[in-house]
C-alpha cells in the first residue's frame, strides 16, 4: 500500500548529486524560472498572442524528475510543459521561437506554446488537452518494455487532470500491464481557478494510486533533492521490471494560470507562504549551507542563465516567420 | 433594442434562463465565482448561488453525461465547454449517449439540456483549441446544433436553445466575444432559430456563412458593392435541423452560391447545403457553387499561418469576382 | 477508509425482510431467472437477432439493490440489465416484446436488448457503451440533491467498467459534489471473455471507492440478505444526505457473454462452485431453515412465475411488427 | 487467387503484417486467445504470443493514445475497435492527439498506426453498435480513412494501412464478416488505397457506395441492366484522402451520378462527392446528382424497420430508373 505520510528527502546534496552536479540541477532551474518570467514578459509586451500557461514555483519538480531519466527515455508532459523541456536540454532559443510562431521554433511555429515537442530528447509531445498525453507515456512505456532495453516513460500532469478519464484508464492500463511508466502529478493545488477541494473530494492524490495496486509517493515537490530521490528510485524499480509508480509533487503555481491571469482567487497570505519556500532559494540555501558553492558562484550562474535567456529570446524575436505555403506534408508523411 | 456585446448577450440570455425557470442549473469549469475563462458566465454565481451555476471536475465526460441524467429527471442543465475542442472527451455522452436517448427509449422521454461550446480560430490557441465543432456535430440525427453568429444569435439563439424539448449544442465563437451589436431582447427568441437569415440582400450571388465567417462576408459583400457586384449574405444560423429554403429562395435569384465555413472542405455543411441546391434548385445555377474553407490540416499556431488558413474577407471577394 | 472483508449479512430472512416480503423476493430472483433462460431459448430458436446479455447467477444483485429503493428513486444499468428492469416491476410482456422488436415492446421496439427502459418507474436508461450510464446516473443524483426530497439515484455496471473513464469521472463528482448516488459494481469476474485479472491490477475494486473519500463495502453479492441490507443502509444514509457510496457485489454469470458464447474460457470446475452459491438456491434454502415457507410454497411461486413468463413471451411472440413510417417524432420533440 | 471470407482476409493482412515485421503490436479487447469477439484474430495469440497480440483492458482512450506514444517510439500498433460506435469513448485521442500530433511536431515525427473499426448495421445491434464511423472521421486532416467493401479490400486495404507512415483507420462492416471473394495476396497492396475501384462497367449512370453498400449497389446494377439500364459501380474505398478523379471520369461518361452510403445525410461524404463533381464537371451533369442514405434518425432495432432504414437493393433500382 501507498504511503501516505509527505516524503522529505534526508540525504545532503553533495551525497545525492555531487557538486558539480549539483550546481547543474541548480542552473537548470534557475534557466526554467528565467525563461518562464521571459515568457511572461513576452506575453505582456505582446510579443505572444494566444495563451501561455506557466511553471514558476514548480522547477524542483521538472528538474529533479527529469535528472533521473537517462538519454533514451521518453517523456509526454502538457501546455505547462516549458520547464520540463528545457530540463531536458531543449534549446531555450528553438522554444522561444515557437511560442513567438516563427520558423525556427523547435515545430516550425506550427505548434506554438502549448506544443513544444524535440523527439531526438524523447520530448515526445506537449498536451493541451487535460489528461491527453498520458496514455501517450503509456504507449512509449509498451515500447520501451517491448523493446527490453531498461528505457522508461515518464510522464507529468496535474493534480487537475487526475479527475479525467484518461488518467485512471492509463494508469490501470499500465499497473495491468507492469509497465515501465513514472506518473509524475504537479500537484499545485489549482486546476486553473479553482482550489483541488472544490472539484476533488480528497486533498493526498497519492491514495488514487491503491486503485491500481501501483506504488505511490506523496513528496515535497519543492524540494529538488526529494524529487530526484524518490522519482529516481522509482525510475531504477521501473528500468528493472519493477513495474509503474506515482509521485504525487506537492508545489505551488507561484504564477496565474494563463495569460495575464492576475490570480486573485488565491487566500491572502498563500502566495507568500509559498514563496518562502521557493524551491530555487531553498536549493540554493542548502548549497550554501552544505558548502558547495558560494552565493557568488550562484549569482554568476544566474547571470549567465540571464543572458543566455536574453540572447535567446532576443534571436528568437528576430527570427522570420515561417512562410506561407502548402503545409499538406506537415500533415501527412507523403510518399517519395 | 440594446447594444451589447457577443459574450454579454451569452451571459444576459443565460441570466435570463436562470431568472425566469428555477430548473435551470449551469455547469462548467471555473464558471463559478471565476466567472468563466472568456467571462460567459459573469456574475451569475453572485446573483444565482452555487447550486445553480456550478463549478465542475476537469470530468467532461461525467458532467456533459450528467447534463442528460438531469434533463430526463426535472431538470435543465446549461453546460458550458471552455473550447469546442473538448467535445472529443466527451463525445461519446454527446452522440451516442444524449443525441439518442429520446430515440432508444421509444420517444416517451424528452432531453432538453443545452451544451454551449466555444470554438473557432484567429486567437492564436494552436490545433487543439481552434476548431469550430460544426463538422463533428453535423452527423447526428437528435441533436440540434445552432450557431451563434452576432450578439442577437447569442442571446435569442440560447434563449430558445434552454427552452427547446431537445438536446441543443450552440456553438460560439471565441473571437467574436468582443464584437458587439444590437440585441432586441423582447424579440421572440423562436424566430432565430427556424433558418437561415439574410443578413444583406443582393442580386448576383448568394453567400451562405456560419460563426466568424458572417461578418467577413458581410464585409467582403461591402466591398464588392463598390465593384458593382451585388452579393446577399445569409447566416446560416442552424445546422440542425438545416433548412435550406431561405437559401434556395435566394440562390434562384442569384443563380450563383458561395459558401464560406471555418472548417474543412471535407465534412463541412457546405457540400450539404450545394448538394440540395443542385438537388432542388439545379436548373437555376448559372456557375458552379463554390466554397470558401479551411485548408485541408491542422489549425496552424503561428500568427501568419494561422490568419491565412482561416477564409479571409479578400478571399472571399476574389472568389466572388472569379464567379460573377 | 473502505471495508475490505467480504460483508455477509448475519441477519435473518425474517428479520430483514418479513416472510411475506422475503416471498415477494423469491418470486423476483425466480422472475428474472426464468426471464433470462426464456431470452436464451428465444435467442437460440431464432425469436431473436442481433444479441443478448443475461444474468443469471446476478439475481441476488438486482433485486436485493432495487429492494432498497423508493418508487421515486432512478435507476441506470447496462445491457445486462433485464434483471434490474423485472426487479423494478417492469413488464415482462412489455420487455419481451422490445427485445423482439416489436411494437407493444417498452420502447416500441426501436430500443432492443440492449436499451430497455421505463420513465414511469425511474428505469431511466440501460446503455450499451460500458461505463456511460453511470454518469447519467450522477445527473439524476444532482436532479435529486436539488429538488431535496429524499431520492436517490442507483447505477449498476460491471467490474471490467470500473476500468473504463465514465466510472472514475462520475465517482469523482459524485464524491465532489455528495450526491446521492449509490454505484453497484456486480463484480462477475469477466468482461466478455476476460477473467478480471488479466485487464485489472487488483481483483478487490471495493479498494477503488478509497480514491474518492467514498464509502465503499465488498459484499457476497450472491446473498440477497446482504445486497438489500448494505445497500439499504447506503440508500438511507445518501437519502439523508450522508452522500454517494460503492458497492462492489460478488457475483458470477453462470452464463456466457451474450449470443450463444459456450463461456469455454472459464477454468474447469468454476462454473460447478459458483452454482453451489447460486443466489435463489441459496435464499429457498434460508426460507425454508427459517421455516418461512415450505418447498412446496416455493415450487408453486416457481410455477406461477414459470406461467407469469410463458404468457409473456408468447404474447410478445404474437405481437405486431412496428409500422414501417417516419421516425423524426421518436427523434426529436416536435413543437405543436 | 485465394477464395476467402471477408473476416479471414482481415486475419491474413494481420498474420501477414505480424510475420513480415516485428515491430507490430496488435491490441484490444478479447482479441487474444478468444480471437476477438467477430473472430478477426483467430489464431494470431496462438501463433505471435500475448506480447504481440494483447488483450486490454476496457480503456478505449488508454490504449488507443497508447498506439500514439508507441507509433512514435519505434512500435506500429494495430488497435481494434469492437464497434465503430465506440470511437466516442476515444474521439478526443484519434482526432485531437493522432491525427494532429505530426502537424504540431512541425512535421518531425511519423505516426504509423492502424485503428481497424468494425461498424455498420442490418445485425439488429440497435442505434449504440450499429454506426459506420465513416462521418465521424471524414473532417480530420491528417487521418487516412479507409473502407472496405470485399475480402480482396479487408486483405489489401488493411495491409497497406499497416505499412503506411500515416495514422490510418479502417473501417470494416459487420455485415460483410460471413461474405466470401476472391483476394490475390500477392497483389500490390498500395494500389488498393490509390482512390476509387471501378467495379462494373456502365453507360448511363454512375453509382459510388462504400462498405456494405457496395455489394447491394453492385446487385442493383444487374437488376437495372436487364431492364437495359446499364450502371457504373464504383466502391469509394478511401475517404481520406479523397480522390474522386476516377469518379469525375465516371461521371463525365454517364452525366449522371447517384451516391450510396450507409450514413446519414447531414455530413455523409456523398455531398461532398456531388459538391466536387459539381465543380470540376459542371458541364458534363445531365441530369440532378441524387444521394441514398439512411433516413435521419438514430438505427431502430427492430429487424423490419432497420431493414426499411438500409439503403436497400430496390432503392437503389427505383432511384435510378428515376434519374435516367
Ligand atoms: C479536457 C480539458 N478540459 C479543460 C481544459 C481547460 N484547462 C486547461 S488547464 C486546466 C486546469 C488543469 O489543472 P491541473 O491538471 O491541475 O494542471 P495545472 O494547470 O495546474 O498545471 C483546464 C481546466 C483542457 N485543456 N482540457
Ligand atoms: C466502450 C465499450 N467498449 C467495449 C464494449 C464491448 N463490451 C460489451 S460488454 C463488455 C464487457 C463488460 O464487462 P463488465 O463491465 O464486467 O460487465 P459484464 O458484461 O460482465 O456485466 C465489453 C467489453 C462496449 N460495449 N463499450
Ligand atoms: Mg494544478
Ligand atoms: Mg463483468
Amino acid at each position: 500500500m501507498t504511503d501516505r505520510d509527505l516524503i522529505q528527502s534526508s540525504i545532503t546534496v553533495k551525497d545525492l548529486f555531487g557538486g558539480k552536479n549539483a550546481l547543474e540541477i541548480y542552473r537548470k532551474m534557475v534557466l526554467v524560472r528565467e525563461f518562464e518570467d521571459r515568457v511572461h514578459a513576452s506575453f505582456q509586451a505582446g510579443l505572444i498572442q494566444g495563451s501561455t500557461h506557466l511553471c514558476q514555483g514548480q522547477e524542483a519538480v521538472v528538474v529533479g524528475a527529469v535528472a533521473a531519466l537517462n538519454a533514451d527515455d521518453y517523456l509526454t508532459y502538457t501546455y505547462r510543459g516549458h520547464g520540463t523541456c528545457l530540463a531536458r536540454g531543449m534549446s531555450a532559443e528553438a522554444a522561444f521561437a515557437e511560442i513567438f510562431g516563427r520558423k525556427t521554433g523547435v515545430s516550425g511555429g506550427l505548434g506554438g506554446s502549448m506544443h513544444l515537442t524535440d523527439m531526438d530528447l524523447g520530448l515526445l509531445g506537449s498536451f493541451a488537452i487535460v489528461g491527453a498525453g498520458i496514455p501517450v507515456a503509456v504507449g512509449a512505456g509498451i515500447s520501451a518494455q517491448a523493446r527490453k532495453e531498461g528505457q522508461v516513460a515518464m510522464t507529468f500532469f496535474g493534480d487537475g487532470a487526475t479527475n479525467i478519464g484518461a488518467f485512471h484508464e492509463s494508469m490501470n492500463l499500465a499497473a495491468a500491464w507492469q509497465l515501465p511508466v513514472i506518473f509524475i502529478c504537479e500537484n499545485n493545488l489549482y486546476g486553473e481557478y479553482s482550489p483541488i477541494l472544490t472539484t476533488t473530494p480528497l486533498e493526498d492524490l497519492v491514495v488514487r494510486s491503491d486503485a491500481y495496486a501501483m506504488d505511490g509517493y506523496m513528496i515535497d515537490g519543492n524540494d529538488v533533492n526529494t524529487v530526484y530521490e524518490t522519482v529516481k528510485n522509482c525510475v531504477d524499480k521501473a528500468r528493472d521490471k519493477g513495474g509503474p509508480a506515482f509521485i504525487e509533487c506537492k508545489t505551488y503555481r507561484q504564477c496565474g494560470h494563463s495569460r495575464s491571469d492576475p490570480a486573485k482567487y488565491r487566500p491572502e497570505g498563500e502566495l507568500e507562504q509559498w514563496l518562502q519556500k521557493d524551491p530555487i532559494e531553498m536549493f540554493r540555501k542548502k548549497i550554501i549551507d552544505e558548502q558547495l558553492a558560494s552565493a557568488g558562484d550562484m549569482d554568476e550562474i544566474r547571470d549567465e542563465v540571464k543572458d543566455e535567456i536574453e540572447k535567446a529570446a532576443t534571436g528568437a524575436a528576430d527570427a522570420p516567420w515561417p512562410e506561407n505555403t502548402d503545409l499538406t506534408k506537415y500533415t501527412y508523411v507523403i510518399r517519395d | 433594442m440594446q447594444t451589447m456585446t457577443y459574450r454579454e448577450a451569452i451571459v444576459a440570455a443565460q441570466r435570463d434562463a436562470l431568472s425566469r425557470n428555477p430548473d435551470i442549473i449551469i455547469m462548467g469549469e471555473d464558471i463559478g465565482a471565476a466567472g468563466s475563462p472568456f467571462k460567459t458566465t459573469q456574475g451569475l454565481f453572485e446573483e444565482f448561488g452555487g447550486d445553480r451555476v456550478r463549478d465542475t471536475p476537469i470530468s467532461e465526460n461525467a458532467f456533459v453525461g450528467a447534463a442528460l441524467g438531469m434533463a430526463i429527471t426535472g431538470y435543465r442543465p446549461i453546460v458550458e465547454l471552455m473550447f469546442s475542442d473538448f467535445m472529443g472527451v466527451c463525445f461519446d455522452q454527446i452522440v451516442n449517449n444524449i443525441a439518442k436517448h429520446r430515440f432508444m427509449c421509444g420517444g416517451s422521454v424528452e432531453v432538453p439540456l443545452v451544451i454551449r461550446a466555444m470554438g473557432g480560430g484567429g486567437v492564436r490557441f494552436g490545433a487543439q483549441h481552434s476548431q469550430t465543432g460544426e463538422t463533428w456535430l453535423f452527423p447526428f440525427p437528435g441533436l440540434k446544433v445552432y450557431c451563434s453568429a452576432t450578439p442577437s444569435d447569442a442571446f435569442h439563439m440560447l434563449r430558445s436553445a434552454v427552452a427547446d424539448k431537445n438536446p441543443v449544442v450552440v456553438l460560439e465563437h471565441k473571437g467574436l466575444m468582443a464584437s458587439s451589436g444590437e440585441v432586441d431582447v423582447n424579440a421572440d427568441s423562436d424566430s432565430h432559430v427556424t433558418g437561415p437569415e439574410i443578413l444583406r440582400e443582393g442580386e448576383h450571388v448568394t453567400i451562405v456563412a456560419s460563426l466568424g465567417m458572417v461578418n467577413r462576408c458581410l464585409e467582403a459583400a461591402e466591398k464588392l458593392n463598390e465593384e458593382g457586384i451585388s452579393a446577399e449574405v445569409i447566416n446560416i444560423r442552424v445546422l440542425r435541423p438545416l433548412n435550406t429554403g431561405p437559401i434556395l429562395e435566394s440562390m434562384k435569384k442569384t443563380g450563383s452560391i458561395l459558401v464560406v465555413e471555418e472548417n474543412h472542405q471535407c465534412g463541412g455543411w457546405g457540400a450539404e447545403v450545394i448538394s440540395q441546391m443542385i438537388a432542388e434548385g439545379f436548373d437555376y445555377i448559372e456557375t458552379p457553387p463554390r466554397r470558401v474553407t479551411l485548408p485541408d490540416w491542422p489549425m496552424p499556431y503561428s500568427p501568419p499561418l494561422e490568419d491565412a488558413a482561416i477564409p479571409s474577407v479578400d478571399k472571399v471577394v476574389e472568389t466572388v469576382r472569379d464567379m460573377v
